[in-house]
C-alpha cells in the first residue's frame, strides 16, 4: 500500500501508460516546462522528453482535434484540456468530432482518446473559473465520463480509461488533488460502470460523484454519530456508462434516496438519476427522492458567498433531517 | 503527367461529373435526402490532386466530398448507396451525403462543421509524423472554412510543428450565398494568409487539372522532404447551388455562365485532343463506361437493403 | 385572425422590432443576401439594407461576441446562428460571457441579446445536424431559453424575448417552420414562465416543448378516439424560467405524468421535470413519471432509423397504454 | 507630451507597482485568493496607452487587469476591496481579481478566458460605429491569445468592417510557462500577423512609457479618422510569475534579471530627471502620496464589510 494524493496518483498512471505503450503521449498547454498547471505532469517532460510530453499554444480546438485525428490513426494521446471551462472552446472537436466518428463511419474510426481535464469550484476562481460540465458530456452518446473521488480510483479508473477504444473524459476535481488516500501497490484496475458503496448504510441513499463525495461521507458520519442515522453513500465514479444498478439496489433497502451534485441545480444531472430511483423503486419509496446541487448562480468570488452556492455537509444534513424526519 | 495516367483523371473527372448529375435528378426524385452539396464544376481540383496521393496518404475533407471519394478510388456503388441511406453505403446509411468515409483508402471523411476537419488533419499530420510514417495528409476546405477559429489553430499548429499537410482551399468564392470578399478582410488571393503562419503557398487555377496536378505533385514532394505543410488556393467555381435546397438569387447567371464556358472537363477534354492524346472515339468509349458505371451504382444502391433497424445501436461504442 | 407558418410569424416579429427601435439588428451567416438557410430573414436585407441587416463571415464565436459588446452597449442585437449545432463554437462567448456578464460586473454590464437559432432533428441531416441543445442552455444560470411550438406562440414569445434584459436564447424547431397556426391580428404577448396547455384531458399529463409538442396532441388524440383516454398536453414554451406550477397542477389532477423530449434520453432536460413532479406531487402519483426521449445514440442519416431513435406517436401511445394500463 | 500629463503618467505607474506589490503581500498572508496575476513590470503599457482615451472611449481587457483598472483611474479602494471580495469592491466582490469592471469608466472587464474579450471587443466597437459615436475600443490581449480561434476571428470581423479598435498586444512573451516562440508559428514581431487581415500594425518598445504613449496618441488619431482597427504590439515582461500560484521555474532567473534592469518606472524616472520636469523632491512626494492611497485602499477594503449573503442570488438576472 502506498499512500498517494490523488495527484501523485493520476500522475502514476501516466507514467505507467507512458511507459508501457510509445504511441502513449501527453498533449496540452503547459504541461511540460510549466510541469502542468495542477502540477500532474510535473516532471514529465524531463522523465519523457518533448515528443512524449507535448506543450501546445492555447489553442483548445486543435489540441482535441490533433488528439482526435492520432487517435484515430492508431496513436493513443491523453490530451490536457486545463480546466471544463476552457473545453467550452473545443466542444465541437469533442461533441460534433470525437463523440460521432466510429458511428458515423459505422465503425471505420474509432478516437481512443484520454482527455483530461479539472472540473468543478470551491477555490473562488469566479463565474468562469468553476464550473462543471461533465453531467451535459455525459449525455453525448459516444463518450465515456469518468469522475474519480479517492487515489486508488483515480489510479483504476485511469488504467480502465486507457484500454478503452472509445474518447473518455476523465474529470479530475480541483480541490482533490492534495487528498491522500491508499493506492494499492498490487495492480488493480476499477472497471467503468460500477459504483462504488464508499460508506455503508441502511437509512438512506445518498447518491454523489467526485468532490461531493467527500461532503456526503462527512455529513453521513454526522448523522451517525448525532442521530445513529445511517447513510449509505454510493459514489458513482462513471457517469457514462452509469451504475443504475447499484443505485437501485440500495434504494429498495434504503427506501430513502438524496442526489448529491456540485453542478447547477436547474437541469443538473442528477436529476437523471432521481428520475430513474422513482421509476424503478417506485414502491420501494417511502418518500420523494431529493436532490442537492448548486445554487442556480454564477460562482461568485466571495469566499461566503461562494461557500453558500455549494453543497455542503450542513446542507445535506438538514436537508436529510428535514425530508426524511430525524 | 504519364499518359495513362492522363486518362484516368480524365475518366474520373467525368465520373464525379456523371455521378453528381444523377444524383442531383434522385434528390429530385426523393431518393436521396437531407443535406446535399453537389461538387460539379470543382471535378479538377479532386482528381487533380488526389491522383497525386500513394496509398499511405490521408484524405480529408468536408460535406462537399462525393467528388474527392471517387477521385479516391472508392467504388461508387457504395458512396450512391450511402447517399440513399443503405446498407452498402459506405457507412451502411448512418453517414449520408456529408459523412463519407473509407478508412481502407484512409478517406478519413466527409465532415459537416465547416472548419471542423482541420484540426483533425492536424492529428492525422501529427500522427504521420510521430510515427515516422511519410504518409502526407491533404486536406479540403472551403473559402468560408478560412474565417473560422478552428481555421487559424489548425494552420499555426501544422507550421509550428511543421506537420506534413496540404491545406488544399477549393476557392469557389462563396460560402451558400455570400461572396467571399465580403467575408475576407483580406481581400482576394486568400492563399497569402499563409505567409502569417510561415507556411508556403501557391495559388492554382482550379479549372485546370493539369495546372492542379502539377502543382499537387510539386508540393507533396516538398512536404515528403519535411519542410512542414503547403497551403495551396484554388480557384474554382460550383455550377450549382450551395446545396440542393439553395435557392440560389444571390449569383447572377450571366456569373454561372462565364464559368461554365470554362468548364474543367471540357477543357481538359480540348486539350487531350489537341495533344492526340485521345480521339473523339476513344471519348466516347470512356463516356458510355462512365455512363453504365454510374447506371449500375444506381441500380445497386437501389437494390441495397435498408440497414437493420439493430444497427441502430451499433457502433455507439465500441463494446457495446 | 391570420394564418401564417411559424416562419411568417417569427419574421413577422423580427420586422415589428425592426420597424419599432432603430437599435436593433440583425446578423448572422448568410441571412441577406442568401435570404436566410431557413429562410425565415427571406427579404429583409432588401427591406431594411445592410445596416440592419448584417451577413456575416462563417465565424460563429466572433458574432456572438460581437451580440455580447454590442448588446452591453445599448443595441439590441438579434443574433442568428444557423443551428444549435454550430452553436457548440460559440459556448464560450455564450456560456462563460453572455451568461455571466451582468452577475460578475454586479449588474453594471446587462446583454439583451436574442439570439435565434434551429434545433432538432428528424431531416436526414446526420449526427452533426441533428441535435438539441437547448436542455443544457437552460441549465445555465444567466439565460433564458424559449422554444415556441406554434406560431402564435412563436410570435408573442418572440415579442417578449425582445423586451428582456438579459440574453434570450430564442430555439425554432426546424421541422416546424413550415406549420401553420392562427396568429391573432391584436397585438399579443405571452410571457416567459407560463406553460400553455395545448390540449385539456384528466387521465395522464404530458409535458413537452417545441417539435414534440405536435406528437404529443396526436399521441392524444388516438388515445381519446380509441380509449377514451383523455391526455392533459402541456407545452413548457420557455425552459427557463420553467412553470412548474401548471405541471404540478395538472399532475395533481391526472395523477400520472409522461415526459416527452427530443434530446437524447441520458441527461436530457426531461428528467429535471420528472424528478420535481416526483418531489412535489408524490402523494398523487399513481406510478412513477415516465419519460420518452431520442435513443442514445447520434442521428443517423437513414429515413428509418433516424424516425426510430426519436419520440413518436406510437411510442407515446405504447408508453403510455403500457404504463397505465389502458 | 504636456508636463502635467507626463507627471500624471509617472504617478500611475508608481501606484500600479505599490498596489501590486502590496496586492502580492496579502495574498501570500491569505486576504486575497483565487488566480491573481500581477502586472509588475508592464506598468508602461497600461499607463501609456489608457492615458490617451477619452471619456467614451471603451477599454476591455483580460484577466490581468489590476493595471489597465488603475490606470483608468477606478478608485484603487475599490480595486483592492474586489479583489478582497468585499461589498465595496467593483463587482461588490462578486467578480475578483480577474473581472474588474467600471462601467462608468467604460472600463468593460477584465475577462478571465483568454482571448474571450476579443469577440465583445468587436461589439464594442459595432456599437460605437453604429450609433455614430466615435469612441475607439482599446483591448488587450496576451501573446498566448494570438492562438486561439477566437483571435482570428475577431481581427477578421474588426478589419472588415472597419471597426474602431486599437488591439493592444502586450507580448511579455510568455502564456503562462511556456515561451512565444513554442506557440507561434511566425516567431517573433507577432504584430505582422495583422497583415494578413489587411490591419495596419507597429510594434513599440512596452518597457518605454513615452514610446507607447505617442505610438499610441498617433493610433488613436487614424482610427477616429475611420481607417478601421490598428494593432499594436508592445514588447514587455512580467517580473513577477504568471500568477500567485507560479512555480516560475521556465523563466532563468538572469533573463529576469536583465529586463529588470529595463524597469519600465525607474527609466521613465530617469527621463522626468534628465529633463528636469520633475526633481527628487518632487518624486518623493509623489511616492509618499502613492504609498499613503495604497494604504488607504487596504484599510478601506479591510474594513468594507463582507457582501451580504442574499446579494448570492441578485443580478444573475434583471428582473429577479
Ligand atoms: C460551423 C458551421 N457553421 C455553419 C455551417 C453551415 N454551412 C454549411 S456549408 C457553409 C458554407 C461553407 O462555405 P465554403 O467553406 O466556402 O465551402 P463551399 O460550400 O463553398 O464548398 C455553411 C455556412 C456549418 N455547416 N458549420
Ligand atoms: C481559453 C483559456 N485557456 C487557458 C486558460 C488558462 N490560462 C490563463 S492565462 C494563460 C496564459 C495566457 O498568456 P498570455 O495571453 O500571453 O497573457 P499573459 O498571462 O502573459 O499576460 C492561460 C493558458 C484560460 N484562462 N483560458
Ligand atoms: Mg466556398
Ligand atoms: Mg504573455
Amino acid at each position: 500500500m502506498n499512500n498517494l494524493t490523488l495527484r501523485e496518483s493520476i500522475k502514476k498512471g501516466l507514467i505507467e501508460a507512458l511507459e508501457s505503450d510509445p504511441n502513449v503521449f501527453l498533449m496540452g498547454e503547459d504541461i511540460g516546462e510549466y510541469n502542468g498547471a495542477y502540477a500532474v505532469t510535473s516532471g514529465l517532460l524531463k522523465q519523457f522528453g518533448p515528443k512524449r510530453i507535448i506543450d501546445t499554444p492555447i489553442s483548445e480546438s486543435v489540441i482535441l482535434g490533433t488528439g482526435i485525428g492520432s487517435a484515430a490513426t492508431g496513436l493513443r494521446p491523453i490530451i490536457e484540456i486545463m480546466t471544463i471551462n476552457f473545453l467550452l472552446l473545443a466542444f465541437d472537436q469533442l461533441i460534433n468530432h470525437a463523440a460521432k466518428l466510429r458511428y458515423m463511419s459505422n465503425g471505420q474510426l474509432e478516437v481512443p482518446l484520454v482527455l483530461r481535464t479539472v472540473t468543478g469550484g470551491g477555490a473562488q476562481l469566479g463565474a468562469t473559473h468553476s464550473q462543471s460540465f461533465e453531467g451535459w458530456l455525459a449525455s453525448v452518446p459516444g463518450l465515456k465520463v469518468v469522475c474519480p473521488s479517492t487515489p486508488k480510483d483515480a489510479l483504476g479508473l485511469f488504467r480502465t480509461s486507457m484500454k478503452q477504444k472509445d474518447p473518455v473524459v476523465f474529470a479530475e476535481h480541483a480541490l482533490l488533488y492534495g487528498v491522500r488516500g491508499d493506492v494499492p501497490d498490487k495492480f488493480y484496475e476499477i472497471p467503468f460502470g460500477k459504483a462504488d458503496i464508499k460508506r455503508p448504510g441502511n437509512k438512506v441513499t445518498i447518491i454523489s460523484y467526485s468532490g461531493m463525495v467527500r461532503t456526503c461521507i462527512q455529513a453521513s458520519e454526522f448523522l451517525s454519530k448525532n442521530f445513529n442515522f445511517e447513510c449509505e453513500v454510493i459514489d458513482l465514479r462513471t457517469l457514462r456508462p452509469l451504475d443504475f444498478e447499484t443505485i437501485i439496489k440500495s434504494v429498495k433497502k434504503t427506501g430513502r434516496a438524496v442526489v448529491v451534485e456540485e453542478a447547477w441545480k436547474t437541469g443538473g444531472f442528477g436529476a437523471n438519476i432521481s428520475e430513474t430511483i422513482q421509476l424503478e423503486a417506485f414502491d420501494y419509496l417511502d418518500s420523494p427522492v431529493i436532490r442537492i446541487a448548486s445554487e442556480d448562480v454564477p460562482a461568485p468570488y466571495n469566499r461566503k458567498l461562494e461557500l453558500d452556492t455549494m453543497p455542503s455537509e450542513q446542507k445535506i444534513v438538514t436537508a436529510i433531517k428535514q425530508n426524511f424526519s430525524i | 503527367m504519364e499518359q495513362s495516367k492522363t486518362i484516368q483523371i480524365y475518366e474520373n473527372m467525368l465520373l464525379m461529373r456523371r455521378f453528381e448529375e444523377e444524383t442531383g435528378r434522385l434528390y429530385m426524385e426523393g431518393a436521396i435526402r437531407g443535406f446535399c452539396h453537389l461538387y460539379i464544376g470543382e471535378e479538377a481540383v479532386a482528381a487533380g490532386t488526389i491522383s497525386c496521393l500513394s496509398e499511405k496518404d490521408y484524405i480529408i475533407t468536408h460535406y462537399r466530398d462525393h467528388g474527392h471519394a471517387l477521385a479516391r478510388g472508392i467504388d461508387p456503388k457504395n458512396v450512391m448507396s450511402e447517399l440513399m441511406g443503405k446498407s452498402d453505403g459506405t457507412s451502411a446509411g448512418k453517414g449520408g451525403s456529408m459523412h463519407i468515409f473509407d478508412v481502407s483508402k484512409r478517406f478519413m471523411g466527409g465532415h459537416a462543421i465547416v472548419g471542423g476537419q482541420l484540426p483533425i488533419a492536424c492529428g492525422l499530420g501529427f500522427s504521420s509524423k510521430y510515427k515516422e510514417e511519410d504518409s502526407v495528409v491533404l486536406c479540403f476546405l472551403g473559402d468560408g472554412a478560412v474565417n473560422e477559429g478552428e481555421f487559424h489553430e489548425s494552420l499555426n499548429l501544422a507550421s509550428l510543428w511543421k506537420l506534413p499537410i496540404l491545406f488544399c482551399l477549393e476557392n469557389n468564392l462563396y460560402g451558400m450565398g455570400t461572396h467571399v470578399n465580403k467575408t475576407r478582410s483580406s481581400g482576394e488571393n486568400i492563399y497569402k494568409i499563409a505567409d502569417s503562419y510561415n507556411i508556403p503557398s501557391l495559388q492554382v487555377d482550379g479549372m485546370d487539372v493539369i495546372e492542379v496536378e502539377k502543382a499537387t505533385q510539386e508540393s507533396i514532394e516538398k512536404i515528403k522532404s519535411g519542410q512542414g505543410p503547403i497551403f495551396m488556393e484554388a480557384l474554382c467555381y460550383r455550377f450549382r447551388g450551395h446545396s440542393m435546397a439553395d435557392p440560389s438569387s444571390y449569383r447572377k447567371s450571366q456569373e454561372v455562365k462565364n464559368w461554365q464556358k470554362n468548364d474543367p472537363i471540357i477543357k481538359f477534354e480540348r486539350f487531350l485532343i489537341n495533344q492526340n492524346i485521345i480521339d473523339q472515339k476513344q471519348i466516347l468509349k470512356i463516356k458510355e463506361n462512365v455512363d453504365s458505371e454510374v447506371e449500375k451504382s444506381i441500380e445497386f444502391a437501389q437494390n441495397s437493403p435498408d440497414p437493420k433497424i439493430e444497427s441502430l445501436f451499433e457502433n455507439v461504442y465500441k463494446n457495446e
